[in-house]
């Protein structure tokens, strides 16, 4: 891989309703700088893609955005949510989660039944009411494209569920709490490509009402599904624009590179 | 070929090591069962122990030693948990935490007379609590910690961090998704830690001597008043388990049967253990089917 | 649901947990505090070769008074002493007198001799001795004697099986038998049941125990031929006996003196004590004090 | 809008349960700490008071052979020599280790691979229920069979280390076996599907790959098995002999730390030089255990193969 360098970016402003923003975001694992002065903006009800070969820094950026670094790593710089800097300590993270939700790369259902996976932390929540719960475990299932698949055996355990099932059940689990922002960090990564383009299917239906913001290292998936997309290299935030502005037109060598799959 | 030899041999080997394991083991349980089960009867079971007569039974010995292994459990249960989620979720990788850790593995391996004595001379001396159940589960307590609160850390640590991420990013409190996820996908592995640590609080006798004391007090059954001198739920009183009975008949016994009752007792001791195991076995399957709603 | 249930499931067990130990030092501080009015507690302690008879005594006394709350324990002659003199107990229960004990003031306690123990040295079936000279048992017991042959038994090793030191069996064992001379280094149990089972089924074992322990699998040789017999330790024909005692720091409080009277009482001195493998303190015909020295009563 | 506003920036009840979450498991560790240190301290101050109170030399105490704590020597001097004691210790303590860790293996191995499930469901119980026999159980079995088979086998009076190395043998196989499966477990799969698949056999897999990669882990469940059988007291007393003697084989009585305290500690007075000389021997026994709980540390450190 040739040297490239960081001081040429190319990063639009969104025009449109912006999502979230972060400002100058920095990442310290102890003293291994991981993260440079990332400042993006994300729009509202579409999709942003982070693309980036391993270790460019993409999943340590998008799991910032829900403070899931707090415990393992430093984070400086400011990520605005609803003119507020979420990353102020003064802030209550879960609440923060409530808003963001983020779906992990390995399928973590939890080890209870389906049901019990939407409702567990809508119950914590303060919602009572039965029937709201049912309400919700069935919309958000829908919302999921797993209705169809599981509205009959809702009390199984969730472990039984194969991989892509599994996967859509976290995000439906995520839907449920009616998230502002769905996070998700390379969520069909451990997947067969069938599973793959359901949960692409599913994303598609979610844009509508949710923001998204997806980490994957599959440029296909980042063509196909995404608005905007945002080239990370070596911790470093090196261009983003529209996604078919970057898969066509790069601006900058390393995306370029990338895009045509000389190196990642 | 040589290989391969090598192979079936050391496989070979194995085998014979298991074979002999099992085969202590059905030495150990054959010997206490064939020894011991002769002289068990309903009335052994519920009659109380006589001191120099024959045809004594161990009605309140049994009794205290489900007792105490219940007020142990109870006493103890809730610090290991509280240490073992510390030691999981909280303890930060330093030096303060290597030192936690090392003490709580010499106190697992101090013997239990020193227990015992440390036990007699601060619970049943200094508190006034006299030999008593109580101060018997304290001093239990000591042994069953370090056991119980490494189980715990183990089956906690042994849930996948996918789990906690998970709970995390819905906006649960870290506390809430160690309770309410990461607590009942380790229940299994906690409940093997009970059995364990409950076989070996059943065994227990050295420490028990100095503090439950030897001799098992008359108590009125129907007495339901633990505050109640006579009352066999009051943990006050002072109460001989059935391996302390086992040591005293052997040692000091001065009834003519004291062999048919040490075998006897034995005998049931292991029994009690076994429905014990089989019990908590099942129950945690049981429990583990309920939470994760596996049929 | 079930999580929750779970969860408080686990509180309200800790809970419980840390009541249970509040109320459990709150009930033992108001029990002593009302001990006047109701119940008294008598808790007596020490000696394991006296526990049996005290511990029935006990059961039996209670019957009759259900006020009176007695807690029989072990714990050895030495704990028992050291207790009693702490005030930590009511009772020390010990098998030798407080003056043989290193670290009690014997002065600040109450002796009350409760019953006599005769003790015999027992040998095993095979090694074909019925008589041994004292001065054969001492040479047996310094290491001096180590075949039976050399006593007129088989020719056989000699296997010594000593007790604890500090126990009260050894120490009225080497004060009757030793004279001074000390004991040659072996093996040593703790308990008078252990004792004899090691001399049932070890060839050529020489050991000693209380009567009351002497059963047909072992045999007990007489001295200079005198047989162990209750009436050969009343009149002191047989050297080897101590008394049981339960010593009071200070004199007994009332209860206390209670339940010693009863110990005396020939209700349990003619039946229980005899019962039990002791002799009846009131059979005696001699007296012993604390440095050995016997005279008649 | 507002409400959100409001309700990023102020607590909620998650961080309310985090906080008595918190505070509940620090308390529970304060606890235990506690209980430890109090334990230790008790220890270390009455141990320590043979030296202190009754200027006993340590050295003597560490190498001299005559243990006779209730009798003045001819100079007037405690016989306070616990060396015999320690030497057995150690001697039952190491043999028992040697003899018990093939047995441990193999039923791990035979556990982890050979026959898992099968294995598993048989040999798990077989464990919990050795582990669950109450050591008096065990020290009245060693009095009554193993005591009189070594008697008829080699001669002697039976009682002796080879007597307690048989015990604890037993007593120390489920602390071994159960660590040392932690540990192969804990060999990740992808190594044995690498040995296998150039070709090694079963057991060149195991022994080559995976004893290899698991052997802290086992040196690990070695030594908690030697702490363990070092501080058991009721049972090894019972088969033992004590006899404060040097041993002078595997047949002779001896006595060791825990057997000598264990009978000894009813029959001396708190405060006492007799007393006082067991507690030295219980603090012997407590550092013995922080000296194995160190040694498995700096092992685990060295060759730590899960973090």
């Amino acid at each position: 891989m040739q040297d490239y360098s960081f001081d040429k970016t190319h990063i639009i402003d969104i025009p449109i309703e912006k999502a979230m923003t972060t400002e100058n975001l920095q990442v310290f694992y102890g003293d291994n700088h991981a993260m440079h002065d990332a400042s993006l903006q994300f729009s509202r009800y579409r999709i942003t893609a982070l693309i980036g070969a391993s270790g460019s820094g993409k999943s340590t950026y998008l799991r910032c955005l829900n403070r899931m670094n707090d415990r393992i790593a430093t984070v400086k710089g400011k990520i605005m949510y609803r003119d507020m800097d979420i990353n102020s300590p003064k802030i209550n993270v879960y609440e923060v989660r409530k808003h963001i939700s983020m779906v992990f790369q390995r399928p973590n259902p939890f080890a209870k039944s389906i049901r019990e996976n939407i409702t567990f932390a809508l119950k914590r929540n303060g919602i009572k009411d039965k029937t709201e719960l049912e309400e919700r475990v069935e919309s958000s299932l829908k919302a999921a494209a797993l209705w169809d698949e599981v509205k009959d055996e809702l009390d199984k355990s969730a472990l039984a569920l194969s991989g892509g099932q599994a996967q859509r059940l976290c995000i439906a689990r995520c839907v449920a709490m009616k998230p502002d922002i769905l996070l998700l960090d390379e969520p069909a990564s451990a997947l067969d490509p069938i599973s793959t383009a359901k949960i692409e299917e599913t994303l598609q239906q979610l844009r509508k009402n949710y923001s998204i913001i997806i980490v994957t290292h599959n440029m296909q998936q980042a063509s196909r599904i995404a608005d905007y997309t945002a080239f990370f290299h070596m911790g470093h935030v090196l261009e983003y624009d529209r996604t078919e502005k970057i898969f066509t037109n790069p601006q900058i060598k390393a995306t370029e590179d990338y895009i045509s799959g000389n190196f990642g | 070929m040589n290989s391969k030899t090598t192979n079936n041999i050391a496989t070979g080997i194995i085998y014979v090591l298991v074979a002999a394991v099992v085969g202590i083991l059905i030495f150990l349980l054959g010997y206490i069962l064939i020894t011991g089960l002769p002289h068990v009867s309903w009335h052994f079971l519920t009659s109380a122990a006589q001191s120099f007569r024959a045809g004594g039974g161990i009605r309140d010995q049994l009794f205290n030693s489900l007792y105490l292994l219940v007020l142990t459990l109870i006493i103890s249960f809730p610090i290991a948990l509280g240490s073992g989620i510390y030691l999981s979720e909280y303890a930060p990788n330093n030096w303060l935490t290597g030192l936690i850790r090392t003490a709580i593995e010499v106190l697992s391996s101090l013997p239990s007379v020193v227990i015992g004595l440390f036990g007699y001379l601060l619970f049943v001396i200094q508190f006034r609590m006299g030999f008593s159940i109580l101060a018997g589960a304290i001093a239990l307590t000591f042994f069953n910690l370090p056991l119980l609160t490494r189980s715990v850390e183990e089956s906690l640590e042994d849930v996948s961090d996918l789990q906690r991420e998970a709970g995390l990013s819905l906006g649960l409190s870290h506390w809430k998704t160690i309770t309410g996820i990461v607590l009942p996908a380790a229940v299994p592995g906690i409940l093997t830690g009970i059995i364990l640590s409950a076989g070996r609080v059943f065994g227990e006798a050295a420490a028990l001597i100095y503090t439950a004391g030897q001799s098992a007090p008359i108590v009125n059954y129907s007495n339901w008043n633990p505050m109640s001198t006579t009352s066999f739920l009051n943990p006050m009183r002072p109460a001989e388990t059935l391996a302390v009975h086992i040591w005293k008949v052997n040692t000091e016994g001065v009834t003519p049967d004291a062999l048919s009752i040490s075998s006897g007792t034995s005998a049931v001791l292991i029994i009690v253990i076994l429905l014990f195991n089989l019990s908590a076995r099942l129950l945690g399957n049981w429990m583990y089917k309920k939470m994760t709603a596996t049929k | 649901m079930k999580k929750r249930s779970l969860f408080s499931t686990i509180v309200a067990l800790s809970a419980l947990g840390v009541l249970l130990t509040g109320c459990g030092s709150s009930s033992s501080k108001s029990s002593k505090s009302t001990s006047a009015d109701s119940n008294v507690k008598i808790t007596a302690v020490g000696s394991t070769a006296l526990q049996p008879l005290v511990e029935q005594a006990a059961s039996d006394y209670q019957k009759a008074n259900k006020k009176v709350n007695i807690s029989v324990q072990g714990g050895g002659s030495g704990t028992g002493l050291s207790q009693v003199q702490e005030g930590a107990v009511t009772i020390g229960n010990s098998d030798i007198f407080a003056e043989q004990q290193a670290g009690i003031k014997a002065k600040k306690l109450v002796d009350h001799q409760v019953a006599v123990v005769g003790m015999t040295p027992v040998v095993n079936k095979g090694v074909g001795i019925k008589n041994l000279s004292m001065a054969q048992l001492k040479g047996i017991f310094t290491g001096k004697i180590k075949n039976w042959k050399e006593v007129g038994g088989k020719d056989q090793k000699i296997n010594v099986v000593n007790r604890v030191q500090g126990s009260g069996t050894r120490a009225t064992f080497e004060g009757a038998v030793l004279e001074g001379a000390k004991a040659i280094k072996t093996q040593e149990q703790d308990s008078n049941g252990t004792v004899q089972k090691i001399v049932a089924s070890t060839p050529g074992t020489i050991s000693y125990l209380a009567f009351s322990y002497v059963n047909s699998k072992i045999q007990a040789p007489s001295i200079n031929h005198v047989a162990p017999t209750d009436q050969n330790v009343e009149n002191n024909k047989w050297k080897i006996w101590s008394y049981e005692h339960m010593y009071t720091k200070g004199q007994p409080n009332a209860a206390a003196k209670k339940f010693l009277n009863y110990m005396d009482s020939s209700k349990v001195q003619d039946s229980l004590v005899q019962k039990l493998g002791y002799i009846s303190i009131h059979d005696m015909k001699v007296q012993k004090n604390a440095s050995g020295a016997v005279t008649t009563k | 809008m507002d409400e959100i506003k409001q309700e990023l920036q102020s607590s909620s009840r998650a961080t309310h349960q985090d906080y008595f979450g918190k505070a509940l498991s620090y308390l529970c560790i304060t606890f235990v700490g506690l209980l430890v240190l109090s334990i230790l301290y008790f220890i270390t101050t009455r141990g320590l008071a043979t030296f202190t109170e009754n200027h006993v030399s340590l050295w003597k105490f560490l190498i001299e052979k005559n243990w006779n704590p209730g009798v003045l020597d001819s100079h007037g001097q405690p016989q306070i020599g616990a060396l015999p004691m320690i030497v057995t210790s150690f001697s039952v303590t190491v043999l028992s280790a040697l003899v018990a860790t093939p047995f441990a293996l193999g039923v791990a191995l035979f556990m982890t691979e050979i026959a898992p499930k099968r294995g598993t469901k048989v040999l798990q119980p077989v464990i919990e229920l050795l582990v669950g026999i109450p050591s008096v159980v065990y020290g009245f079995i060693g009095l009554s069979v193993i005591v009189p088979l070594i008697r008829h086998t080699f001669g002697g009076t039976g009682f002796g280390i080879l007597a307690g190395v048989v015990v604890l043998f037993v007593m120390v196989l489920p602390t071994i076996t159960s660590l040392s499966i932690d540990s192969i477990k804990a060999v990740p799969m992808y190594y044995r599907s690498a040995s296998l698949a150039l070709g090694a056999t079963r057991w060149q897999t195991i022994y080559k790959v995976v004893l290899r990669a698991a052997t802290p882990g086992i040196m690990t469940a070695i030594i908690f098995g030697m702490a363990r059988a070092f501080g058991e007291a009721l049972a090894v007393q019972m088969v033992i002999g004590n006899a404060v003697l040097m041993p002078h084989g595997l047949l002779t009585p001896s006595s060791t730390l825990t057997s000598q305290l264990t009978t000894g500690i009813g029959n001396t007075t708190m405060g006492t030089l007799p007393n006082n000389a067991l507690w030295s021997l219980a603090l012997i026994l407590l550092l013995m255990s922080l000296v194995f709980n160190i040694l498995v540390r700096f092992i685990g450190k060295r060759g730590s193969l899960k973090k």
